[in-house]
């Protein structure tokens, strides 16, 4: 399977990229595709997730061709 | 119904102006109640010179139809139209316009300062500002119903 | 701060425009919340074709002032523009503009609504009414806390 | 003492006239002024009452050279 992963704003710049592909065959979760980025750490809690651009938690499943974002608490308006 | 994120410099009073004269029948509607928000040249004691607003286009706008969408079926207004910057801003700029048209007032501010609310806490978008001393990242929101705690 | 009672047809936005440009340091304030309320062509389940706006003139400035006063005192905010037509309004005319200024949205926002209703309950002005059946004074105000009741 | 009285919008139409001079000697309050102007009758609960542009309640007191208004609720915004 096959997931793009996207890093916003602080995050980003933490993980030094702004996305990858990642093609491992046991992402369950959102909370695996996390591990698979950050060599075996925890979600944060203050990093917040998105699956296919809708807001999701640790435990949100992926898919193939899913589109899985982190990012820090928004501060817009 | 207008969402819009902008990449350039715009005029809130003047978009307005244009919305309501090319798509709204005013005499039925009787209120519009608007939010304007600007970009200052402080925050948290430093003064700030620029300010770079990041957004995860894409989620974005489909956040803000959500929340606009959301809005509209607890209060039934007439119309709305948000406007929000990215990019490079400079202080004095406009970042966010909400704008609610409705037959009633009541309804009209509920609409408008609950779209702001759910903007700041669900819209992907990030500030980080350049002060002297470097750049930020803008870390939370205030709080939108109280006034923050005197210097 | 500006409080004007105006008997000829006004530009709510560009009046608005104009006293930003004018007075006020934008880069300072962050937060603006509008209220603009319009004339419309029907009311009670009549078609209105004209209105003429009657006020104690004198009284009315005092008590104008009166409201933004304490609403300043309750909510410290940087600034205030009200403006309110009397004479005779057709539809789609603007009839009040109240406009704050603040560095804090929460603070805009509650300024201004309290000022619209305190002026609605309190500003001595007087709506009559030309229908197709002849002319009627309004007598009460909507509430302004929750949608009038369905048709 | 002389009083001025001013009437507004519905209670102008129906008083026949926009304002009036009273001069009489014994109107203490604003009681007084209205049953001066009705011909004795009370104060109706839904007319404003005001001494000198500000409001004032049936009991407020008048003295020389005051402008007393009566009108109906108010309708503006």
């Amino acid at each position: 399977m096959t997931i793009r992963v996207r890093y916003f704003a602080a995050l980003r710049e933490q993980m030094g990229r702004a996305e990858e592909q990642l093609a491992f065959e046991d992402l369950a979760s959102v909370a695996d595709v996390w591990k698979a980025v950050c060599r075996g750490k925890r979600l944060p809690e203050d990093v917040l997730c998105a699956v296919n651009m809708d807001y999701a938690g640790a435990d949100t499943p992926v898919k193939d061709g899913d589109e899985v974002a982190f990012f820090p608490p928004v501060t817009g308006g | 119904m207008l969402i819009e994120i902008r990449s350039e410099a715009f005029d809130p009073l003047a978009e307005l102006s244009r919305y309501q004269d090319a798509s709204l029948p005013t005499a039925r509607i009787g209120a519009l109640a608007v939010f304007i928000g600007t970009m200052r040249d402080f925050n948290e004691g430093s003064s700030v010179h620029k300010m770079t607003l990041e957004h995860y286009a894409g989620m974005t706008e489909r956040q803000l139809q959500t929340i606009v969408d959301e809005a509209r079926n607890r209060w039934p207004f007439d119309d709305a139209l948000v406007i929000h910057r990215v990019g490079e801003l400079f202080p004095a700029d406009p970042i966010v316009l909400v704008a609610v048209w409705s037959s009633h007032r009541g309804t009209a501010f509920d609409a408008c300062r609950h779209i702001l609310e759910a903007l700041k806490h669900r819209a992907p978008f990030w500030k980080k500002e350049s002060l002297e001393q470097g750049e930020r990242w803008v870390r939370t929101n205030t709080d939108g119903h109280a006034p923050p705690p005197s210097p």
